[in-house]
């Protein structure tokens, strides 16, 4: 438990608490990319070098652009903030409260978590792991998932394409008309 | 062999006697910080010279002198611009997202400044070799996209907020070439580490270097990645993100004074950044192209080819127009994308093309180089006519100005 | 604490703050991002076990993560592009508001 | 083939960008302070005042009459007549402006001053570096600033300066010429009076004011 890690994880539960709780929806983009950032800068704190960069770049550089995009184009920078949180929301916060009260029990009293976690804790040096070794197993070990995984994406990409592309309006009268399409604003 | 000499390793011998002269608990501080200070202060000075060297070479290049008032030949010029732009008003528009507007310069510029990490200025002159360097350059430069986006929204301005996202979609589409194009290079050398990548390529066989630029694919690859780093760096022909003509200065046009000099500061840092990877993949990094000019000491090496690079860049600059967006992202989809995922598989068929393949050294050496130089130029040339074959060139007819 | 038990910590802490947004939040968008954070949290539950578990050298947490990024990228895509389809059909993003599922 | 064009493109810009360095005539630019362009004849500016001699406030040309004032599209000049008179260049005697300003930050160059000017008075000048710190008195020029000999007019405007003297030259011969012949008359007319009856051969028939051009 170091200083290192305090602070990151301070960070980053931060990142995610502004993020869930912020009104404007940009800054919750932001504040969620402070919280993908953070995890990866934990993930590089913990000795997994590779998967903190995969996170860094699949999280900050995709999704987080991804979920400004979709706030932009459905006109989420001007939500009112008199309707952020839904009607539900009590109940919503009291779940998650308890939920987290399970797990922490959980964590705080499973012979897990003490016995591995005081054994490894001797262990100060992250287990060396070189990019070509990581490879290695996904090609080896791991390759039938890797492919079931790249079919998942293409057919995520493809799915992704025709759900986004814009339908053909039918002429329906008795629909209720659209109003005229409203320039990108913020 | 001693390569290059003294004066070679004449930085690291410095560094490690000022850090061997610390005290021992402050040892590790010291060397970050020299790493940084050094990083900081070479490339911001090498922005300064950039930055009088491309108005003078765009002046060359259009028949002008350029700036040659300030100092002689003018090369005080950005002395004069950083006083200028460090003594103007700074202006917030009153809607504008404070925090986040104050906060989007500073994010670009850092994130710019951390790619500079695994960049390989010469033997023994990389801040951080880490085993995934190439995957740390594009994760951490992925952050400038949100950086940009940060500057455009906040600035609570229609042109910028376009200009972002014009930005934004221009760099995630060049992207994907810009790193596939390096997968060719990862690939052959079995690495993600920048500083072996540099060693692998650091070899010779009889008097030529192992560039990777030397390879068909190589070299194919090298000139898709530079393309790319142009579109990613928002550098003409591919600055549509700034258009003047359009949207004024897109992202950046709510800043003004030191914000926007470090907007500047960040685009320029990047060119570097972008060209120091595609010397570290393509050209060989600090190495020399012959054995008989190793003596020449690495940093050398890679500073000149930086240099050469950046004249690439200003050059294009002069000669190119602006492309319009719909061009721009054809390019990508259409032709840099197919052509980089043909450059790894040509890079595939070189790995596999060994001597015992092809047969013995001269003759199956040029065997290799052709095949390999086949399987891209025919694709690319099948890619050129039908994309040109789309293409509808006509008189245009105008239907109010006649 | 040791280690181990901070970092399971930490992730469960992220998990409820995710799950609460999901809970909680009106606007489409962000229950996604809690989605996405909850998914977070599990990543960090994996690298946990996998650094201070007794078999580091077998990578099997490490490339679970890596796995795990990958379909959060594909859920990530597919479900923005169902929101904007949402969008665009009903003009709102509001997960309240969208009750109907005639089209 | 894809490609050809920028190659041509490159080719062109490192053409230009080496035969910078070595041929001279590529470089079209003027480098301004040092060096600089002559400006052509008809360059014009803003207005000055001519003045004969070596003593600005003697010979200037003006008489202030104010037409110069009243045409001004702009209204940048002003003027106030002097009370006393002072003899023109023909001897005659007229006045002179006691106050003469223009208002440069107004004037626009039109040159209508100079049209209508009977006396040849108002010329365009040719000098363009004129920047200020001082925004209300330093646009205002006054008498002493706008008064130029005329060796300047003949200098920057050759063809037109020779014209004017030419004008002026015959115009002080014809008042000469007239003088002459008024005192010729007066003379006859003292002989007449003295002598009555005599002829009235040497009277000239040229008339009494000359007109302007």
């Amino acid at each position: 438990m170091t200083l290192a890690f305090l602070i990151l994880a301070v960070l980053t539960v931060a990142g995610g608490v502004a993020a869930m709780t912020l009104r404007r929806l940009v800054h919750c983009a932001l504040a969620l990319t402070v919280a993908f950032a953070g995890l990866a800068a934990l993930y590089l704190n913990l000795g997994a070098e590779f998967a903190g960069l995969a996170q860094l770049l699949v999280y900050v550089g995709a999704i987080a652009i991804l979920i400004v995009f979709a706030i932009l184009l459905t006109h989420g920078g001007e939500s009112d903030p008199e309707k952020v949180f839904s009607p539900a929301g009590i109940a919503g916060g009291v779940i998650a409260l308890a939920v987290f009260a399970v797990l922490g029990w959980a964590v705080t009293t499973s012979s897990v978590a003490h016995g591995w976690g005081a054994g490894a804790a001797a262990q100060t040096s992250a287990p060396q792991t070189s990019v070509r070794e990581i490879g290695l197993t996904l090609m080896q070990r791991y390759v039938l998932p890797l492919e079931v995984i790249a079919l998942m994406l293409t057919a995520a990409m493809i799915g992704a394409v025709i759900l986004a592309w814009r339908e053909k309006r039918s002429v329906d009268p008795g629909a209720p008309s659209a109003p005229p399409s409203p320039e990108l604003r913020v | 062999m001693v390569a290059g000499g003294a004066a070679d390793q004449v930085f690291v011998n410095l560094d490690h006697w000022i850090v061997g002269h610390t005290p021992v608990p402050l040892q590790t501080l010291v060397s970050i910080v020299i790493s940084i200070a050094t990083i900081i202060v070479v490339f911001a000075g090498l922005f300064a010279l950039t930055t009088v060297f491309e108005r003078k070479g765009l002046g060359r290049i259009q028949n002008r002198y350029g700036p040659n008032r300030v100092g002689p030949c003018g090369v005080f010029q950005p002395l004069a611009d950083a006083v200028k732009s460090l003594t103007k008003e700074d202006v917030v528009p009153r809607s504008a997202d404070h925090v986040v507007h104050y906060l989007a310069p500073l994010v670009l510029v850092g994130v710019v400044f951390l790619t500079y990490a695994v960049l390989p200025v010469g033997r023994n002159m990389t801040a951080v070799n880490l085993d995934a360097g190439v995957l740390f350059f594009f994760a951490v430069g992925a952050g400038t996209e949100l950086a940009i986006f940060m500057a455009g929204w906040s600035s609570h301005n229609k042109y910028s907020l376009l200009g972002a996202m014009r930005a934004i979609a221009q760099m995630i589409s060049y992207e994907i070439p810009l790193i596939l194009s390096s997968v060719a290079v990862i690939m052959t050398a079995g690495t993600l580490s920048t500083v072996a990548i540099v060693e692998k390529q650091a070899r010779y066989s009889s008097t030529l270097a192992h560039w990777y630029v030397f390879t068909p694919w190589g070299l194919a690859g090298f000139i898709l990645f530079m393309i790319a780093a142009t579109a990613e760096t928002n550098r003409s022909p591919f600055d549509l993100p700034e258009g003047e003509s359009e949207i004024i200065a897109g992202y950046f046009i709510e800043y003004s004074g030191f914000k926007f000099a470090l907007f500047f500061l960040a685009e320029y840092l990047e060119m570097f950044a972008v060209s120091g990877l595609g010397i570290t993949l393509f050209l060989g990094g600090w190495s020399a192209p012959f054995s008989f000019l190793t003596w020449i000491p690495s940093w050398i090496w890679f500073f000149g080819k930086l240099l050469t690079l950046i004249f690439a860049f200003i050059w294009v600059r002069g000669t190119l127009p602006r492309l319009r967006m719909d061009q721009l992202m054809n390019f990508a989809w259409k032709f840099m994308l197919p052509m980089t995922l043909i450059v790894i598989l040509s890079a595939g068929i070189w790995h596999f093309l060994t001597a015992a393949v092809v047969g013995p050294k001269p003759l199956g050496a040029v065997i290799r180089w052709l095949v390999c130089a086949l399987v891209i130029f025919a694709p690319f040339i099948t890619l050129a006519r039908t994309l040109e074959r789309g293409r509808k060139i006509e008189k245009r007819t105008y239907r109010f100005a006649e | 604490m040791n280690p181990l038990a901070g970092c399971l910590l930490v992730s469960a802490l992220l998990f409820s703050v995710g799950l609460a947004g999901a809970l909680t939040r009106r606007s489409a968008i962000l229950v996604l991002a809690g989605i996405e954070l909850m998914l977070n949290a599990a990543n960090l539950n994996f690298i946990a076990f996998w650094r201070f578990g007794p078999h580091p050298e077998a990578l099997t947490g490490f490339i679970f993560v890596i796995f795990s990024i990958a379909v959060a990228a594909a859920e990530a895509a597919v479900g923005l592009a169902l929101i904007l389809a949402i969008y665009r059909h009903a003009r709102t993003s509001d997960v309240s508001e969208i009750t109907e599922m005639k089209g | 083939m894809l490609g050809e064009g920028i190659l041509k493109g490159l080719g062109e810009t490192a053409r230009n960008f080496a035969g910078s360095f070595v041929s001279a005539e590529r470089l079209t630019t003027v480098q301004y302070p040092e060096e600089r362009i002559a400006p052509i004849e008809a360059t014009r500016d803003f207005p000055f005042l001519v003045y004969d001699g070596a003593d600005w406030e003697a010979g200037l040309r003006c008489v202030a009459c104010q037409i110069c004032e009243k045409e001004c599209p702009p209204r940048c000049i002003h003027i106030e007549k002097s009370k006393d008179k002072k003899p023109d260049f023909v001897g005659k005697a007229q006045f002179y402006p006691a106050v003469f300003d223009i208002d440069v930050a107004v004037c626009m160059s039109c040159q209508i001053c100079v049209e209508v000017c009977p006396f040849d008075a108002i010329r365009m000048d040719n000098k363009f570096e004129l920047s200020t710190t001082d925004r209300f008195g330093g646009l205002l020029w006054t008498k002493e600033q706008l008064a130029k000999p005329n060796e300047y007019y003949r200098q920057i405007h050759p063809t037109e300066a020779a014209e004017t003297d030419e004008r002026r030259v015959k115009e002080l011969a014809d008042a000469k010429a007239k003088a002459a012949a008024a005192a010729a008359a007066a003379a006859a007319k003292a002989a007449q009076q003295a002598a009555p009856g005599d002829g009235v051969s040497a009277v000239p028939t040229t008339p009494a004011k000359v007109v302007p051009q």
